[in-house]
């Protein structure tokens, strides 16, 4: 009985709807305030100190608006869709270890992961199409065209990590990682070119420059998000957030890792620090990458990861395996 | 009581806090919408103050216009406002949105906006600096707030 | 076949799009991705300016002509004065004619920076955008220094202009212009280098010569197809014929090469305005007005950011004009424009557009009112290319 | 080079004169305004270019002139063609076939002029100016503006 309490507790509150809920506000915040100060602007800075509530203030605002239902849209599906996609986000925070633990965790969850964000996000995708907006179905087709190609880099990717420690479980990765890399140097080199492949992918995966296409701004106004409005577009926005920092946490643990084994209280506290500053550094390199480039045509960046990432990807794999055995 | 008086509070703390804005050129010689957009970047950045330009009218909460309102722009003014979601501003942004200025008189023109759409805020200028964009923005939030707690 | 199964979306930028920064129509056939179609809309700008000047003095007609477009107001409101000092058998002193195209020239600068800074922003690369703005606001310092306004500069009079420069002044922009010329020279190597721009411009809508001289293109889109053509050399007017200056031509052709000609001439700009106040002439700077016109007709061209600007007045005496029109550059190129668009993807329609450097605040000061916008006005530009090519 | 101009297009030009500031213009007959053209096209391997066409209601005289503004490439030059049209019934030729990019000025004049350009078949009424204007030519002398409401 205690241990269905502390599931919904957990759930609820950390790691899941609060804890992801501020995370995703603060990694908004951090985005917004980072991409400022790489414009030499100064970002958000008169909401809350150093303008870290602002994500917060825009939030509180939307859900006042008024949410206005297209006559083309059907509501009720699309409510659905958005709010199923923010609990899946929550639902992958619950496996990802925090604190060292994570609150659910089996054997092969590495691979569930990916594949429950690539999910919620078509889901918001979704949630656009069926404002039957012009400018939403060329978003939707845009992302379709970019899952296809982002899924084999990303699932082999991902298993690097999962043959490196010989684990298909976060949280089990993201304890011995760092350790396995120093057991054998070997690996290193390998690890260090899966993490150049990975930022590239993970532009993609987060829909940042140069691979925002799905919601390029100027081409076809906000691609998905044109239609939302009020408290549907703030869960949106969301929903957007939390995938960054999942999908960011996500990476983080399993690429970096380094978690304490230990049940102390102040090990697990020093477990989330580390985990949260990992996951910061991702999205400081995402966000750099992103402020750097500009965004590429649908059909280039295709060309590019049909004929450079995936076959270096699957080369990469190829390689960590052949290396691993020869260890 | 007090617990409605806080959300409330915070409610309106949002919206001052978060005006995101729509920019709609309805006939103006481009003077306004450059120092329009000035005010987005390095050394004006109205994201400090949360100033966000959005490019869908769903998401906004001002409406900016620009220029005198010409009798083509007219029906998609009206169009991009109705758009708009609850609740919703409009600031007039320089001398041509505020009254029709030189242009006033011409066949092609309707006159200020507040011809075609109720007019919140009104910014005069030939064009208006972008610190007095700011300002402009500054004086619709007062009267937000001076809305919220007239009531 | 393939045609018939995918389907025909049309889409339409405008009038309020993030990637027009003014309110135009374009109505783009897409298939898939690749555009079969475009047809503009122009007219949603329209104020009836030509009329309005025949309604108007002389002298009012230099705020009206300077209203025709904020951007490039210096260029009209010289070409305007260039043409009513025509007819009225007027010669400015030559200090006038120095700080005209002191003025001239650094209206060019912001005007030709505001446009980097928007393609930056169309192919998505915002810090670039943020970065070319923070210094164009040098350049509307400058500008504010000598005209005493940012952006409408109302410095040009007939017979002169209207405000003197001391050395002070000038001391100050001298010491500003070289900041700016490094920093140009850094977005010079950016947009030659960067694979990301490179990715989305180079190649991208070319318009060869010819194509250019049939479809009548002026100003940096021609010179970026290889035609050799720039008013303040060809016709000189102001201080041109006495200050050195290159024409700056590219023979790419693409959208790339007409963003390249806009950096290079920013740079030959700022060598202007360095020359032109060294070596500025002593004297009045403007003559005393005249209200009315003897009867004539002039024409005046100027080389405005965007291109050739013509002005044609006439007078029958009095103190308005008979006619004045007014041809803007935007208008020459927008029909070849349309014509790029075709079978390019939607994501090259941003950057095409940006690389004619709209500005349809010029190009719809003739043109009409129009109240349903939707209707079967619309003439397929595609057709009318192809039928002027046979 | 004036010379040359003079001696290939002497055959058209009724009058020919300068305007105040400098540029040449050349007066010819409504019916050979494609012969020039074809003239100055031949002459200069197609490097014509038509900077714009000038209408002006001259009321009085009960006429509308059409100025083609022409700028050449070879030889670096503007000049003008004047052609006149009658006022109440204006028609000329079109140069489209020509001179492709003279497609939006003559569509533009015939809208504001009512000017009918023969052989251009893309003339539509209105084409930029408002429905409820219908066949109004707001840019002629005698149009009152819009009827009041």
């Amino acid at each position: 009985m205690n241990h269905v309490l502390l599931l919904i507790l957990q759930s609820l509150i950390f790691p899941g709807f609060i804890f992801v809920f501020f995370l995703a506000l603060f990694v908004e915040w951090f985005e917004r305030k980072l991409t400022g100060r790489m414009e030499n602007r100064m970002g958000p800075t008169y909401t809350g100190p150093h303008g870290i509530l602002q994500p917060f203030a825009d939030f509180i605002k939307l859900l006042q608006k008024e949410t206005i239902d297209v006559v083309s849209m059907v509501p009720q599906v699309i409510d659905l869709l958005i709010v199923l996609a923010l609990s899946i986000y929550i639902f992958c925070a619950l496996f990802i270890p925090y604190t060292g633990n994570a609150v659910l965790s089996f054997r092969g969850d590495i691979i569930l992961v990916p594949l429950l964000l690539g999910l919620a996000s078509s889901f918001l995708y979704f949630a656009g199409l069926l404002t039957k907006n012009a400018l939403t179905v060329i978003g939707a087709l845009r992302l379709l065209l970019q899952v296809i190609a982002l899924d084999i880099p990303m699932i082999s990717l991902i298993a690097l990590p999962a043959i490196f420690t010989g684990s298909l479980t976060i949280e089990k990765v993201s304890h011995i990682m760092p350790y396995c890399l120093i057991k054998q140097p070997l690996l290193i080199p390998v690890w260090l070119i899966a993490l150049l492949l990975l930022a590239i992918t993970e532009q993609a995966e987060i829909e940042r420059n140069p691979f925002s296409m799905p919601h390029a701004e100027t081409e076809i106004v906000a691609g998905y998000l044109t239609e939302f409005s009020g408290a549907r577009l703030a869960l949106v926005n969301l929903a957007r957030d939390a995938q960054l920092a999942v999908t960011s946490s996500f990476v983080a643990s399993i690429f970096i890792g380094g978690l304490l084994t230990s049940n102390v209280l102040t090990a697990k506290v020093i477990n989330v620090v580390i985990l949260l500053l990992e996951t910061f550094l991702v999205i400081f390199v995402a966000t750099e990458i992103k402020c750097i480039t500009a965004r590429l045509r649908i059909d280039i960046a295709l060309d590019f990861f049909w004929k450079y990432i995936i076959p270096s990807c699957i080369g990469l794999l190829l390689l960590a395996i052949v290396v691993k055995v020869i260890i | 009581m007090t617990d409605v008086y806080a959300l409330k509070k915070l409610a309106l703390w949002g919206r001052l806090r978060s005006p995101w804005i729509l920019h709609f050129n309805s006939g103006s010689c481009n003077a306004c919408d450059i120092e329009l957009l000035a005010a987005i970047t390095p050394r004006f950045d109205v994201e400090r103050f949360g100033i966000k330009v959005v490019p869908s009218p769903r998401h906004a909460d001002i409406l900016v216009v620009t220029g005198p309102v010409t009798r083509q722009a007219a029906p998609r003014l009206k169009r991009i406002y109705e758009q708009m979601p609850n609740p919703k501003y409009v600031m007039a942004l320089g001398t041509c949105a505020c009254s029709g200025g030189i242009f006033r008189g011409s066949y092609a023109v309707m006159g200020g906006v507040d011809k075609v759409i109720p007019v919140d805020v009104y910014v005069p200028g030939c064009p208006p600096r972008p610190e007095a964009i700011i300002d402009g923005i500054v004086k619709l939030l007062k009267k937000m707030e001076a809305e919220t707690y007239g009531k | 076949m393939e045609g018939s199964l995918t389907s025909i979306i049309n889409l339409i930028f405008g009038p309020q799009h993030p990637a027009l920064h003014e309110p135009e129509l374009f109505r783009f056939k897409v298939e898939g991705e690749i555009v079969v179609k475009a047809e503009p809309r122009i007219g949603y700008v329209h104020r009836g300016i030509e009329k309005l000047f025949e309604k108007n003095a002389y002298i009012k007609g230099i705020y009206l002509s300077e209203r025709i477009c904020g951007i490039c107001n210096v260029a009209h409101t010289v070409c305007y004065c260039q043409a009513v000092e025509n007819v009225m058998n007027i010669e400015p002193p030559p200090r006038a004619k120095y700080l005209r195209a002191v003025v001239h020239e650094l209206n060019r600068i912001h005007s030709h920076l505001l446009l980097l800074g928007v393609a930056a922003e169309e192919l998505g690369f915002d810090t670039l955008f943020m970065l070319i703005w923070r210094d164009r606001e040098l350049v509307m310092d400058l500008i504010e220094l000598i005209t005493g306004n940012r952006v409408m500069s109302a410095f040009n009079t007939i017979g002169g202009v209207r405000r003197d420069v001391n050395a002070e002044t000038i001391e100050k922009v001298l010491k500003v212009l070289p900041k700016l010329e490094e920093r140009v020279k850094y977005y010079r190597k950016v947009f030659e280098e960067d694979p990301t721009i490179r990715k989305r411009t180079v190649d991208v809508g070319i318009l060869p010569r010819r194509d250019a001289i049939r479809y009548c293109v002026v100003g940096p889109m021609a010179r970026g197809s290889a035609v050799d053509v720039d008013i303040r050399r060809d016709i000189p007017y102001a201080a041109y014929d006495e200050i050195p200056f290159n024409v700056i031509v590219r023979d790419e052709c693409d959208v790339w090469a007409r963003l390249m000609v806009r950096v290079d001439e920013v740079l030959e700009s700022i060598n202007i305005v360095r020359y032109a106040l060294e070596h500025l002439p002593s004297g009045q700077i403007r003559l005393p007005l005249k209200r009315s016109a003897p009867p004539g007709e002039a024409i005046s061209r100027v080389e405005a950011p965007r291109g050739e600007l013509l002005y044609h007045l006439v007078s029958k005496g009095g103190i308005t004009p008979y006619r004045l029109k007014v041809r803007t550059p935007t208008l020459a190129n927008l029909l070849a424009a349309s014509k790029l668009f075709e079978g390019h993807t939607i994501a090259d329609i941003p950057a095409i557009l940006v690389s004619i450097d709209p500005c349809f605040a010029c190009t719809d000061r003739v043109t009409l009112v129009d109240v349903k916008s939707g209707k079967s006005t619309k003439v397929s530009l595609r057709e009318l290319a192809r039928r002027g090519r046979e | 080079m004036e010379s040359k101009l003079n001696e290939k297009l002497k055959d058209f030009i009724i009058e020919s004169g300068k305007f105040k500031g400098g540029s040449e213009f050349f007066k010819v007959d409504r019916g050979k305004l494609r012969d020039v053209f074809n003239a100055l096209l031949r002459e200069f391997k197609g490097e014509v270019h038509v900077t714009t066409i000038t209408a002006i209601d001259r009321l009085d005289e009960k006429k509308i002139e059409l100025d083609y503004e022409i700028w050449i490439y070879p030889i670096k030059k503007a000049i003008t063609i004047k052609v006149d049209t009658p006022r109440d019934d204006p028609k000329v030729d079109s140069i489209i076939d020509l001179v492709p990019g003279a497609l939006l000025y003559e569509l533009e004049v015939h809208d504001l002029f009512g000017v009918k350009f023969i052989g251009n078949s893309y003339l539509v009424k209105p084409f930029i100016i408002s429905e409820d204007l219908g066949s109004a030519t707001p840019l002629r002398k005698d149009w009152r503006g819009p009827s009041r409401q």
